[in-house]
């Protein structure tokens, strides 16, 4: 972690004391424990603000959006990041040669706070500390150890695409391992355990969580891949909800928000973080995911590559096809 | 006025409840109101209706619970009217709500607070509101006052406090190992009867009170001097601060449907062939079709002004309108943010540049 | 909603009549490209092959206008059967906005698998404009298949 | 519930039946709606508080509601009128409908033009569009009867983009012939069909250039209008108090209680719509 915060200052201190970029979007530490806020880094003296570590939370990716073409941004990012980059690169939202990427190799993962929350009992920690992967959190009237593992977000808990792939600057530093279970796992093992529940049991499981969904739209807000100048949603013509907060609407606003990720989500899960009532949506992704690996072998995005559903093979799998008799 | 009452009451009805007898008080309670108690679920707690009839229930430690009750009063949907349609012709059935007697149970003190900032608002101007009130006329409110503030709150410099009675009709202190239970309110009598068996409190108890109240008020860190916030937020409307506030914000709608005081509301309607009904959810502000107008203009097209818009309602137009603020210090906006958009900070950065200024 | 009324254009709207278990038939709306499987229905009419009469017809310019959130809503109003159906592939009048079709469609099929709600309401298929017959085969399979599961109340329960 | 708090509940609607439509332009997206109200006792709450420049809630039952400008003048004891332009769903329905139709109404809201205290003064009405609704009921008002005695010379200035965009045309006819209002209507460009003024409402209002002295002037029309005229009018002469605008934002509840519609600290629906220019200036604006 030193290693990194150290190559991370110089990298950062030279883009910005020979003005190469206008800003670099980075991390500050967050009024509360274990909360991050961006940080617009523009003068030497922020960088001593600057954080990078596992409860960095936010892709930082979705605030460049809002930045207009020409600016030069120096931006740090994780590999996971650096992917929802390219795909915002391959669909001409955002230029390449707008962006210095300060890539991070991702060693940790990130935090879920929502888990965190939920392992104490919805209670509030005042402080933790951390010893190796073990986090103890105490608050007034308890204190919790619990394993990394547990409250790591889901993806980053099967991740293995942990180095940058595309990169101006590199913080050369060791990855500590390469998934935090011992031994190789499949990147989609909980996709997988999912799928062998019996459809009932699916169901259910998508019902309760999605009853919790209080339509805030933080997972569209906070996902990069979202930005739609106006989202199916919101849109009064033709008006496809009645935004009534039925759980149908619910439904409906998920799925086609999933289809509408289908291929594209790169798994950051920023998202399932930002959800205030901790609803898992990032597993329909991570299905779709999976889904364009199984059936037309593109999961891993790289810079050039047309978007899943906007291109095709003429052999593609159709054995969903009603067939006469 | 109140001040009265409350010293009357005094002499009364402050009682000595000891801490394993709070669970047959709420029991006794709920033979005659419907109960809203924190309820601890699989991994949280809540505010819930009681029937302790049918189930156990034991009063669980808490601190402040992570969804205010403000839904009990304003629930998140609320069905308006439906109608019928026959033929050509419409027949509109207003909503028939019974609503029983009903108690909320261990609230804080903090969200007591902003059931009375709904009231001043939702009784403003020509038309109160009939919904809000059907529900609110029926409603008492027991407070549990707040021995350990937590990291976000800040309810003494909005003008609460943690052992504020202010709202509550009957108010429970806790002692460590017993309770005092105060009536507050005249409404409030209506629960004498229930703790009558209770010794009556005693000087050193009271002390002790007031040693707990102190200690409380200490444990919350964060304090800032908001007299004047109205008059410095009149002068920063075109302030920068906007922009570099409003910077961090996503734009979701999360501060606002977990904040108490936030009363925004949506009418939509569902129908099918044979009739429908029009409901209200509640909106966000933060959202930009919040003001989109059909025609395709929206007046708070940046974040910068939806931002600015959320501060200046709570701080500055609630004063200019009702002369209270519209923030009771709860903390939750700050604990739900996914930026960790901190309305401390906020409030920081107004006074000091209305100071600059 | 009168019948006389004029309604929105991409609007998708609910089956009209009130439906007990007794009187239910299956009521299902078809999504048919323009040149082919449209044709393939009208060529099934004027052959006069005979179908269930099941199935409400909208026209779509092509397959590839299809729009997943289209089938959500139909099923979220009502409509207890969803059938899209375009050109063959190859034949797209397009050239390819079928291909791009079936990519839309396979993740629909495996986000109903995996979220567990029953496939067999939404249905999908190719139909040439030569295929009168086959478009009625597919009808009448489809129109079983939907009184099998019967009314959908996928949406309704929750 | 009892029978006094339903007539109370302001969320409820009020049955009404479409009298009769009335295409008001070429395009044909801009329709008159006369309205009838199905309970005499409705129709008496809403003619109790209802002046010139207020709008009502109309419900689309089964599709939504929208707050529109009330056309007709509390004079018009009979009916309602509505001029409203297709743009969302539920105009879109309402265009759609026809006669006989029943639909919801809500109001009258909102604080409407300020009548008493234009009387005596002379008046300035600058329109530009649809948006003449609210002041044709302020005219139609002004010309009822005794009304016109209590106030001094009527100027209207009302402008569109062709001739086929003016509203009402039956009453600029009968407004054109009287003596006793100055009535100058404009389009933007030169057309066939058209020997009246020509020009943009801002260039008219100055060469028409109404006095100031003891006058007040009402505005209403798109954005871009209002932000030409403004200064025309100060040029004349006129002062901030002097000149009254209709504001439009997006509303829901009518009541002040949805809390969208605010500017400042005013909410357009129970303070406004119409406010004046020394008002606008005092508020916090977005």
């Amino acid at each position: 972690m030193e290693q990194i915060k150290k190559s991370l200052n110089e990298i950062v201190k030279s883009l910005i004391s020979e003005k190469k970029v206008e800003y670099v979007f980075g991390f500050e530490e967050g009024t509360l424990p274990l909360k991050s806020v961006p940080l617009y880094i523009e003068k030497e003296e922020d960088i001593d603000r600057m954080i990078w570590n596992e409860y960095c939370n936010l892709n930082l990716v979705k605030f460049l959006l809002e930045e207009p073409h020409g600016k030069k941004i120096g931006i740090i990012l994780k590999n996971c990041e650096i992917r929802s980059l390219i795909v915002l690169i391959n669909e001409n939202q955002i230029n390449r040669e707008d962006i210095v990427i300060i890539g991070v190799p991702c060693s940790y993962g990130i935090i879920d706070f929502n888990k965190v929350s939920k392992l104490i009992g919805g209670k509030e920690f005042t402080e933790f500390k951390k010893n190796g992967n073990d986090y103890t959190f105490k608050g007034v009237d308890f204190e919790k150890t619990i394993k990394l593992q547990d409250i790591l977000s889901n993806s980053c808990v099967y991740c293995k695409d942990k180095n940058p792939v595309e990169y101006d600057y590199l913080v050369e530093a060791p990855i500590e391992f390469k998934t935090i279970q011992e031994e190789d796992i499949d990147e989609y093992l909980d996709v997988i355990e999912f799928e062998k529940k019996k459809p009932k049991e699916r169901w259910e499981y998508f019902k309760k969580e999605l009853e919790k969904c209080t339509l805030c739209m933080a997972c569209r807000e906070s996902c990069p891949l979202c930005y739609c100048k106006v989202c199916f949603i919101d849109s009064n013509q033709p008006q496809w909800f009645d935004k009534t907060e039925d759980l149908s609407e619910k439904l409906l606003f998920h799925m086609t928000r999933a289809i509408h990720l289908a291929g594209r989500c790169i798994m950051c899960e920023a998202c399932t973080r930002a959800c205030p009532e901790g609803i898992n949506i990032h597993l329909l992704y991570k299905k779709l995911r999976k889904m364009s690996k199984d059936r037309w072998n593109a999961d891993k995005i790289e810079l050039g590559d047309p978007s899943v559903l906007g291109s095709y093979k003429i052999d593609d799998p159709q054995e969903f096809m009603v067939k006469e008799d | 006025m109140v001040k009265k009452k409350e010293k009357q009451d005094n002499q009364t009805f402050e009682k000595i409840i000891p801490k394993d007898k709070l669970d047959s008080l709420i029991k006794g309670l709920n033979k005659d109101f419907k109960l809203i108690v924190p309820k601890e679920t699989e991994d949280d707690i809540e505010f819930d209706y009681l029937d302790s009839d049918k189930e156990e229930y034991q009063f669980p430690e808490y601190q402040n619970l992570r969804v205010s009750p403000k839904k009990f009063l304003f629930p998140r949907k609320e069905v308006l009217y439906s109608f019928e349609k026959e033929g050509t012709n419409i027949k509109i059935k207003e909503k028939e709500e019974l609503i029983e007697d009903q108690v909320i149970f261990g609230i804080r003190s903090c969200d007591a607070r902003s059931y009375k900032i709904l009231d001043t608002f939702f009784s403003s101007g020509k038309y109160s509101d009939p919904y809000y009130f059907s529900k609110r006329n029926k409603t008492l409110l027991i407070g549990l006052a707040c021995n350990e503030p937590m990291t976000a709150c800040f309810c003494t410099s909005v003008g609460g406090a943690p052992f504020s009675s202010e709202g509550l009709d009957a108010i429970l202190y806790d002692l460590g190992d017993k309770y005092i239970f105060k009536i507050i309110s005249e409404k409030g009598s209506a629960f004498s009867k229930y703790v009558s068996e209770y010794p009556d409190v005693k000087k050193a108890d009271l002390k002790k009170k007031e040693e707990w109240a102190k200690s409380a008020r200490d444990k919350i860190k964060f304090d800032i001097n908001l007299d004047n916030i109205e008059k410095d937020l009149d002068g920063l409307f075109e302030s920068d601060i906007w922009s570099k506030v409003s910077r961090r914000c996503i734009s979701c709608g999360a501060c606002s449907y977990v904040c108490p005081t936030c009363h925004c509301f949506d009418v939509q309607e569902q129908s099918d062939k044979n009739g429908g009904k029009r409901v209200r959810i509640w909106d966000n502000c933060q959202a930009s079709i919040f003001t989109l107008e059909a025609s395709g203009h929206n007046p708070r097209n940046s974040g910068r002004e939806r931002t600015r818009q959320r501060i200046y309602h709570k701080f500055n137009y609630y004063l200019k309108n009702y002369k209270i603020l519209g923030c009771v210090g709860c903390g939750r906006c700050i604990k739900v943010c996914p930026t960790n958009r901190d309305i401390r900070e906020t409030l920081k950065a107004v006074v000091e540049a209305a100071e600059k200024a | 909603m009168e019948d006389t009324e004029k309604t929105e254009e991409i609007q998708v709207i609910a089956p009209t009549d009130k439906v007990t278990d007794e009187n239910w038939e299956p009521k299902i709306i078809a999504f048919l490209c323009n040149w082919c499987s449209y044709a393939g229905a009208d060529l099934a009419g004027v052959s006069r092959i005979q179908y269930p009469p099941n199935v409400r017809v909208v026209r779509v310019p092509c397959s590839g206008r299809i729009n997943p959130l289209f089938i959500l809503k139909s099923l979220q109003v009502g409509w207890d059967s969803v059938l899209v159906s375009g050109c063959h592939p190859g034949d797209c009048h397009y050239i390819s906005g079928n291909y791009y079709a079936r990519r839309k469609f396979s993740v629909l099929d495996d986000l109903f698998e995996f979220m567990g709600i029953d496939k067999g309401r939404v249905n999908f298929s190719w139909v040439s404009a030569a295929e009168g017959a086959a478009f009625a085969n597919i009808i009448e399979k489809v129109t079983e298949k939907t009184r099998k599961l019967g009314p959908n109340r996928l949406f309704k329960e929750l | 519930m009892n029978q006094k708090q339903e007539l109370d509940n302001p969320y409820i609607p009020s049955l009404v039946t479409i009298e009769d439509v009335n295409s008001e332009n070429e395009v044909n997206d801009l329709k008159t709606f006369k309205l009838i109200f199905n309970e005499t006792a409705d129709k008496e709450k809403f003619f109790e508080n209802f002046k010139p420049g207020q709008f009502a809630e109309i419900t689309e039952f089964g599709i939504g509601e929208s707050p529109i400008g009330i056309a007709s003048s509390p004079t018009e004891e009979d009916y309602l009128l509505f001029t409203i332009k297709k743009t969302g769903k539920v105009t879109n329905r309402l265009h759609d409908s026809k006669k006989g139709k029943i639909i919801g109404i809500r109001g009258p809201f909102g604080n409407g033009w300020p009548l008493k205290e234009a009387e005596g003064k002379n008046i300035v009405i600058i329109g530009g569009g649809f948006a003449f609704t609210t002041l044709r009921s302020f005219i139609v008002y002004l010309l009822h009867g005794n009304n016109r005695e209590k106030f001094g010379d009527i100027i209207i200035v009302y402008g569109c983009r062709n001739p086929g965009e003016f509203c009402y045309k039956d009453d600029l006819e009968e407004w054109g012939k009287r003596d006793d209002i100055n009535l100058n209507l404009t389009i933007d460009s030169e057309h066939p069909d058209w020997d009246k003024l020509v020009g943009f409402v801002p260039t008219i209002t100055k060469e028409v250039a109404p006095s100031p002295k003891n006058a007040m002037a009402f505005v209403c029309g798109p954005p871009i209008m209002i932000k030409y005229t403004s200064p025309v009018l100060k040029e004349l002469g006129f002062k901030d108090e002097q000149i009254f605008l209709s504001l439009e934002m997006r509303m829901k509840c009518g009541i002040g209680k949805c809390g969208r519609c605010n500017i400042g600290s005013k909410f357009v629906c129970i303070d406004g719509p119409v406010f004046s220019q020394a008002e606008l200036k005092e508020l916090l604006r977005d």
